[in-house]
């Protein structure tokens, strides 16, 4: 039954729109976009109407949101946060700094763009995103999910040698352990 | 052979005088004669107490014919031949201990020796002598002897110690004679059966003084509190061996006058009160003060005084019960402490000042030792299955039986006292690291043999102590009976 | 004549084993086998028969009761397993010879003070198994002073306020048969008998560790090797609770004075709730245990106090399987003291990945003495709140349940402190304890997991041992319980309902992304995205329960200890004022005659 | 009556000196701090005690107490009884003299050893040993 | 005993369970969103945050004891549930194991879960779990003493210890026991926010503070089985009480009804008040709520 590849196919759907609907967010506030979470989850905006409610830990979690620019210490956290979380899993880059650096596109110690490093589902650009923005992003990636094509997860997977490349470029010293599945 | 009390008292004595022409023919001989003489002390007494406990009447020697109450004379029953036998037995394995004994230089073991037998002579003469003016004279050798005893290593504190007790002991003498000398003014008469018979003649003053003064005397050798002040000293300032011949002996003599006093010359019930008391403020006293003492040896002289006191205890309750108590707990103390004071002298054999902390570290190297010490220690405190426990608990159930509750309750509470110390000895000799360097002295193997004796006759005897017990009914019986020990004494007396 | 010959025995071959291990350590070893597993052998197998003797005009009696040989099945089997567990676990030390001496000695003693028919008998062997585990506790050298001596005392204060007992009811009797002094208790005047029951409850209390006089037990417990402190609390404390079973049961039930007996559950209430909040903020395994034990000891006492049926029931089956889980604890406490060497909180972590068998056996265990299902604490629990609450007793009730759920809190300290919690690599080279060590757990936790489904099979025993204490001889079925109310517990529907769900939801979770389901070092753990470097360490382990002790710390700050020592340091103070009495001037010995000679005379001429 | 009154005034007499003299001796024994003479008082009041055991045997006008050979008449009846005193006290006098005596030896080699390790024999100063 | 009886009746009052434990507190979060002047999620949302965790495609565990916690939860909860009587009204479908067990032997089994939690909590080595274990287990020595008082007050007083005869008491005479022992059931009230570890009393998970607490490290599969036994054993709590103190129910919808309404204490305490520090909440526990489980075990005795 479960090579059936239409019931597997209707499977898919009920599981793809489980997940669409209840996002538990790992909001990472790296930068100045972490003071847009409060609105986005309290009244004025309530983002839980859509099922998006914050978890504590990467372990609970499906996105994580990276709110504003990395700086290259936070991005071991962040990588660390990311492995740490379960598939399926995304991330919403959070304004223009994690597309291309944005303001701080050329200091020294922040990187400049975010998918080099994590496979980025969602960027919601701005500086900063309001909320409406941030649950318009949110609303893309259901629509992603429902579809199958919020893959990122997959993507850092199969090309995990880009990305430790890449971060190992940014992060000297690599203490961390092995991306164990 | 033959087996008289006689000899008891004239073989050693002969042979006191006789050493040091002996020793003139051998030198060797100076230290076996005297074994020969103690060893032929308990055949005399087996055969003797076999004789007395299959009879159950005691052995009547009149000393140069005359009978009593005219002469001298020697009682050998149940009751004094139990602690007769006690204390050649003890004699003898002292001997044995002393046998080689390193510290006795040659030339000090002829002193050593004769004194030895003099005061043993002393103390048996003590407990077999019918006669009061008698029973002072061996008090008075036992004293005399014991005073060079107690200085017998001419340190300075040997000296001190010596001289206590010999201006305590003084006191003793005086007193006793005095109380004597009253007596002998009123009855003219110094038997004791005799003045028995025949006390309700005195005048109740005299009566009383005379009573006082000669208890005092005596309870100044049972070691009574507070009399007692030259006791500490003296068993910690002796050789090794003759601590345990204080112990053993030296005391068994002055409470044995005190109790034969009491309970056969004086009529007076008040008394067996007051050595209760007096019994029960040296118990709880002593065992206080041991209970932070740094020096082994004092602290087992106060475990001593202690074991005194409940001996008082024993014999001021005045049931058959309480004298049976008594009597095995004279029998505990007489060979456990002697195990005791015979052990610890090798644990701290080096030791300046006999302190406890250099005892700490012997269980290692001298494991044979410090297991005898350690099961006179389980012993004294009264844990089964050593002997120590009958004699507590036949104390108990007499005090008991004679409603003293109070008393049952102090006696524990003392025990526990009696707990803390001596297992603390012991930790400290098993467990606790020596911080100075002693040498260690070794017991040769006739020590040892002594000290494995007696510490035998503490398992034995509580693991199985009927093989005692009809001896000590018997002998308390014949405490108790004061009639019949008149009419032994004084056959023509009770015709009349 | 075989019943002496037992203890007779056990004796011998002590001295013998003692001989044997200075012989040689193998011929040793295989001594202690050998005993380890006649003992059981010989136990179930020979025919009890009376004996009795005449020492020293006393009368000597022996015999097994149904009610001593309720708890000689538990000192046998404990006794033979710890022996076995011994010889692995004290393989590595010295002067065995002594050890095994002093470990038979208390076996002996324990089966003597069983098979004991008369008090003085009871009082020999008791003292002998005094002493012999007092030169167990100082067996390893340590604390001699601080903790074997006060054990010693304590014991001493038991042993003779028992001794004062006996010879007081020797005296009132005339004799001192233990079941004669109890046919006859209720002649006697009412000082006679609260003195004699509050003389022998004081001794049983002391060896039962009942709150105040429980002041020797932890250290005792922590000082001596594990291996015999698994006899020590399983078993040894046991002896306690069979006196005391006898006492309260005899005396204060059967004949109308419920007050001590009340007072004696309040008691183990009170001990039951302090021992449990002092185990709580522990830091060393042993030391954990030991309070444990403590407040387990009060529960069984809080049983024989109400001295209702259930109550006695819930009493004994506790104190059963009080052995076998403190066994095993004790044991696991011992096997983690030595693969590691360690036995404080702060230095141990993670030992399940290395000794799993231990650490499954150490969790039935906790399980039966936290009381939860499907295990057999579970049974001891029901009966002693069912007991409670028939015998209408509300706030002892209430007691009880504030200590079982702070049991909670240490066991939940015990498992988690040693073998679970982030792994450290200074655990690589700790292996799984010997076989040796681990059959005797093994085996105990068998023995909980039967109990918790079919506790009929030890309840037949129990009965017919209630009926020695006057209690009429109940059928139990075999895993059913009813209250005396009619209300019923069938065991074997709880636990099958508990196996069968859980089955069922462990393949379920098993197989659910069975292939994509990673296990993770305990290092990987969610932590802000900061990886744990090999040389930090998260475990928790400092300050285990503070809020807690934020809470409770008012109640916790008096102790009776301090009190005790401050009693006993003034005493010693009081003597060595007293010593000045010796002045050391021989003038002053002379004046002390002559002043006592004065006071002699005159209370001679008032009083003669 | 005149030697009624003598024994009873020498009676007296006796008793009183011996008595004195053992209350001389107590006297210095507990207060005098020199060994010797601690040793003297106790010699003293030996010696008052000897005195009163004697004084207690003696009778008026008795002679020694010694065997002679009796005075007879024909019928072999004794001819005058010749009044003796108590023998025994004066044989245990004896005794107690020479126990006296040996006590006071011991006691001055006890002195001179004590002398010879602390340097004094002021009684205070030799403590060495208490509690 | 029909074991196919069981076996088909166990899984509908499972389901049952499962269900309206999920709808209530999908409840609890639309009304807290309604409190907070929010529209909030759909009352739905948890099924399918269960479905999402269920289908989750990777989980991770540190080890067997953290494997078998979340269903050594759930069978505790599930065994909980068969032994006690939904309806009063002497139906033979809920009876399950109703009459096997009494109530000592629930206030256990209903602690199993916990323990198995702690330890699986304790093997995933984050210190935040054990914090908030020993910070649980803190609490609960707080909360279970005022609600054994209730419970041993009721039950001394009425002879029995099984919730089907204290239910019988209350249909037999009528009133309900909250109202018969008032002081117990204040007392068992206290209790309850304790028990569902709501605000102010959600010291074990404090988001803010532990980052979930025990869960932190359960992810996917293991916490969507958490959150079924959740829902199941808030199920169970409060159709216990309501079986002890509210006279049960007669039929499926005034046990609904009743729940809620025992429901909305917690849920509605909660949303007003900050959190407590561990031993503030056993002061409380120890305060008030003890005080009227005394009134209460004194009502009972005389």
């Amino acid at each position: 039954m479960v090579n059936d590849k239409e019931s597997q196919k209707i499977v898919d759907i009920i599981q793809n729109f489980a997940r669409q609907s209840s996002l538990f967010v790992l909001a990472y506030g790296t930068g100045c976009g972490a003071i847009e979470i409060p609105p986005t989850m309290t009244s004025r905006y309530d983002a839980e109407r859509f099922g998006i409610r914050g978890a504590a830990t990467p372990r609970q979690a499906d996105v994580l949101l990276i709110t504003g620019y990395l700086a290259t210490k936070s991005l071991k956290r962040v990588i660390r946060a990311y492995e740490q979380m379960q598939n399926p899993k995304y991330i919403i880059g959070f304004g223009s700094c994690t597309i291309n650096g944005g303001m701080y596109w050329d200091s020294y110690n922040t990187i400049n763009r975010l998918d080099m490093y994590i496979p980025v589902d969602v960027y919601i650009n701005g500086c900063m995103p309001r909320p409406e923005a941030v649950i318009a992003g949110f609303a893309k990636l259901q629509k992603l999910i429902q579809a199958g094509k919020a893959d990122g997860w997959d993507r850092y997977q199969k090309n995990l040698e880009f990305y430790r490349g890449n971060q190992k470029k940014i992060i000297h010293n690599w203490v961390m352990p092995d991306y164990n599945w | 052979m033959v087996a008289d009390p006689i000899l008891y008292v004239a073989l050693p004595l002969l042979t006191a005088f006789l050493l040091p022409i002996i020793g003139k023919i051998n030198k060797e001989l100076i230290r076996i004669v005297p074994g020969l003489l103690f060893a032929f002390l308990v055949y005399n007494s087996i055969a003797l107490f076999s004789k007395v406990s299959a009879t159950h009447t005691p052995i009547i020697v009149e000393i140069a014919g005359w009978a009593p109450p005219i002469g001298i004379n020697l009682v050998y029953s149940s009751f004094t031949g139990f602690i007769a036998t006690i204390i050649s037995v003890l004699a003898l394995l002292v001997w044995a201990y002393s046998y080689k004994f390193k510290k006795l230089e040659f030339d000090n073991s002829l002193k050593y020796f004769v004194l030895l037998m003099l005061v043993t002579a002393g103390s048996i003469g003590v407990i077999l002598t019918g006669d009061l003016f008698n029973q002072f004279v061996f008090l008075e050798i036992v004293a005399l002897s014991s005073y060079p005893l107690v200085a017998f290593y001419r340190g300075r504190n040997g000296a001190e110690a010596s001289f206590k007790y010999l201006l305590v002991g003084g006191f003793a003498s005086l007193s006793i004679l005095l109380g004597i000398v009253l007596i002998y003014s009123q009855l003219g008469t110094l038997n004791m059966a005799d003045i028995a018979a025949h006390i309700d003649e005195m005048p109740r003053n005299i009566k009383i003084v005379s009573f006082t003064l000669l208890f005092l005397g005596f309870a100044i050798e049972a070691e009574m509190f507070p009399l007692n002040g030259w006791a500490p000293d003296t068993y910690s300032q002796a050789p090794g061996p003759i601590g345990a011949v204080f112990a053993g002996m030296t005391a068994k003599a002055g409470i044995y006058a005190l109790i034969r006093m009491i309970y056969t010359i004086f009529d007076f019930s008040g008394a067996f009160e007051i050595l209760l008391i007096m019994g029960v403020i040296t118990l709880v006293v002593s065992e206080g003060i041991a209970l932070r003492q740094e020096n082994l040896k004092r602290m087992l002289a106060y475990s001593s005084l202690g074991q005194m006191g409940l001996l008082m205890i024993a014999f001021g309750i005045n049931t058959k019960t309480a004298v049976i108590a008594g009597m095995l707990i004279l029998f505990n103390h007489a060979v456990i402490k002697s195990l005791l004071f015979l052990s610890s002298s090798f644990l701290v054999y080096n030791s300046k000042d006999k302190l406890i902390k250099d005892a700490y570290g012997m269980g290692k190297k001298l494991p044979l030792t410090a297991i005898l010490f350690g099961i006179g220690a389980f012993a004294i405190v009264g844990l089964p299955p050593f002997s120590g426990f009958w004699g507590k608990l036949y104390l108990l159930m007499a005090s008991a039986d004679a409603n003293l509750l109070g008393l049952i309750a102090l006696i524990l509470a003392v025990s526990v006292i009696e707990i803390v110390y001596y297992f603390r000895v012991v930790n400290g000799v098993y467990f606790k690291k020596s911080k100075t360097e002693i040498e260690v002295h070794k017991p040769r193997w006739n020590a040892s043999l002594a000290m494995i004796i007696l510490a035998a006759a503490i398992i034995v005897v509580g693991i199985y102590p009927n093989i005692i017990y009809d001896y000590l009914v018997n002998a308390a019986d014949t405490l108790l009976d004061k009639a019949s020990y008149i009419s032994h004494v004084l056959p023509n007396l009770a015709s009349n | 004549m075989s019943n002496i010959i037992i203890i007779l025995a056990i004796f011998g071959w002590a001295i013998l084993t003692y001989i044997a291990f200075r012989l040689n350590k193998t011929l040793g070893n295989i001594f202690v086998g050998l005993i380890a597993v006649a003992l059981p052998v010989y136990y179930f197998t020979y025919v009890p028969e009376d004996y009795s003797f005449q020492v020293m005009g006393l009368t000597l009696q022996f015999g097994f009761t149904s009610f001593s040989s309720l708890f000689a099945i538990l000192v046998v089997i404990l006794g033979a397993l710890t022996l076995l567990y011994s010889i692995p676990y004290m393989n590595k030390k010295d002067r065995l010879g002594w050890f095994y001496l002093n470990f038979l000695f208390s076996i002996g003693g324990m089966l003597g003070i069983l098979m004991s028919k008369d008090f003085v008998s009871l009082f020999i062997f008791w003292e002998i198994m005094t002493w012999s585990s007092y030169l167990i506790v100082i067996f390893s050298g340590k604390k001699v002073n601080k903790v074997g001596v006060k054990y010693m005392v304590y014991s001493a204060i038991g042993a003779y306020a028992m001794l004062m007992a006996i010879v007081l009811i020797n005296k009132w009797s005339g004799t001192t048969n233990i079941s004669h002094f109890f046919e006859t208790f209720a002649d006697y005047s009412n000082g006679a008998k609260i003195l004699s029951s509050l003389l022998l409850l004081t001794a049983f209390a002391v060896k039962s560790a009942l709150m105040p006089l429980h002041v020797w037990a932890p250290n005792a417990y922590t000082n001596s090797p594990m291996s015999y402190t698994s006899l020590f609390s399983g078993a040894l404390s046991k002896m306690g609770i069979y006196g005391m079973a006898l006492v309260a049961i005899m005396l204060y039930t059967n004949t109308g004075m419920k007050f001590f007996g009340e007072a004696l559950a309040w008691l183990g209430a009170i001990t039951a709730v302090l021992a449990t909040f002092w185990a709580v903020f522990q830091t060393d395994i042993r030391k954990l245990l030991a309070y444990s034990s403590i407040g387990q000891l009060g529960y069984i006492a809080v049983g024989l106090g109400i001295g209702t049926e259930l109550g006695v029931m819930a009493a004994l089956f506790l104190a059963l399987l009080h052995g076998l889980f403190k066994g095993i604890l004790f044991m696991a406490a011992g096997a983690i003291e030595y693969r590691t060497g360690k036995t404080d909180f702060s230095e141990l972590r993670g030992l399940i990945w290395k000794m799993p068998v231990t650490f499954f056996s150490a969790l039935v265990a906790i399980i039966a003495l936290a009381g939860m299902p499907p295990l057999s604490g579970l049974i001891s629990k029901w009966l002693i709140y069912e007991a409670l609450l028939s015998s209408e007793h509300y706030f002892l009730i209430i007691l009880i349940f504030l200590s079982s759920t702070a049991a909670f809190l240490y066991c939940f300290h015990f498992l988690y402190g040693v073998f679970l919690g982030q792994r450290e690599d200074d655990i690589e080279d700790v292996k799984e304890a010997p076989a040796l060590m681990l059959v005797p757990m093994v085996l105990m936790s068998f023995g909980l997991l039967a109990l918790g489904t079919f506790p009929g099979l030890i309840f037949k025993h129990i009965s017919s041992s209630m009926s020695y204490l006057g209690f009429n001889d109940v059928t139990w079925e075999m895993s059913v319980l009813t209250n005396e109310w009619g209300n019923k517990i069938y065991l074997t529907h709880l636990n099958t309902m508990f196996m069968v769900v859980f089955a069922v939801f462990f393949v379920i979770i098993t197989l659910v992304a069975r292939k994509k389901t990673r296990r993770v070092g305990t290092k990987d753990i969610a932590n802000a995205g900061e990886p744990i470097l090999a040389e930090d360490n998260y475990h928790f382990s400092q300050d285990f329960y503070k809020p807690f002790w934020r809470v409770i710390s008012p109640v916790m700050k008096y102790r009776i200890e301090t009190f005790y020592n401050s009693f006993a340091n003034g005493i010693g103070e009081f003597f060595q004022f007293f010593r000045r009495v010796y002045t050391g001037n021989g003038q002053t010995y002379a004046l002390y005659v002559v002043i006592f000679l004065t006071i002699l005379f005159i209370v001679g001429a008032t009083l003669i | 009556m005149t030697e009624e009154l003598m024994q009873q005034i020498l009676k007296i007499s006796f008793y009183g000196a011996s008595l004195a003299l053992i209350l001389i001796g107590l006297y210095g024994v507990l207060t005098k701090k020199n060994l010797i003479k601690i040793l003297l008082s106790m010699a003293i009041a030996e010696s008052g005690l000897n005195l009163l055991f004697v004084a207690i045997g003696y009778i008026m006008n008795g002679t020694a107490p010694i065997f002679s050979t009796a005075v007879l008449d024909e019928n072999n009846q004794l001819l005058e009884t010749v009044t003796m005193v108590d023998p025994i006290p004066q044989a245990l006098v004896l005794t107690a003299i020479v126990i006296g005596l040996g006590v006071t030896a011991v006691g001055l080699a006890l002195v001179i050893r004590l002398y010879k390790h602390h340097n004094t024999i002021n009684i205070d100063e030799i403590r060495n040993l208490k509690w | 005993m029909d074991i196919w009886k069981l076996l088909l009746t166990g899984s509908v009052t499972t389901v049952l369970a499962f269900v309206v434990g999920m709808l209530y507190m999908g409840l609890r979060r639309k009304i807290t969103a309604r409190v907070q002047n929010r529209v909030g999620p759909p009352i739905y949302q948890n099924f399918l945050d269960v479905m999402k965790l269920w289908s989750k495609k990777s989980s991770i565990n540190h080890g067997f004891m953290q494997h078998v916690a979340p269903l050594w939860m759930i069978a505790t909860s599930i065994t909980t549930l068969m032994f006690i009587p939904i309806l009063n009204n002497g139906s033979t479908f809920f009876t399950n194991l109703t009459f096997e067990g009494d109530l000592i032997m629930l206030l256990y089994l209903m602690v199993v879960g916990s323990l198995g939690m702690a330890l699986g909590a304790g093997q995933t080595g984050n210190p935040n779990s054990a914090i908030g274990v020993t910070r649980g287990l803190t609490q609960m020595v707080g909360f279970e003493i005022p609600w054994v008082m209730a419970l041993v007050a009721l039950m001394i007083q009425h002879r029995t210890t099984t919730v089907a005869g204290l239910l019988d008491v209350q249909v037999q005479s009528g009133t309900w026991l909250m109202l018969s022992s008032p002081f117990a059931f204040i007392a068992a009230l206290l209790a309850i926010p304790g028990m569902f570890r709501y605000s102010p009393f959600d010291i074990v998970g404090a988001p803010a503070e532990l980052a979930s607490g025990p869960i932190s490290e359960f992810g996917g599969k293991y916490l969507g089985t958490m959150m079924t036994n959740g829902a199941i054993f808030a199920f169970v709590k409060l159709t216990l009480f309501v079986d002890i103190f509210m006279g049960g129910a007669s039929n499926l919808g005034f046990l609904l009804l009743k729940t809620f309404a025992l429901y909305m204490f917690p849920v509605l305490w909660g949303l007003v008040s900050p959190r407590f520090r561990t031993e503030q909440a056993v002061r409380f526990f120890w305060g008030w709520p003890v005080f009227f489980g005394v009134l209460g075990l004194i009502q009972a005795a005389i």
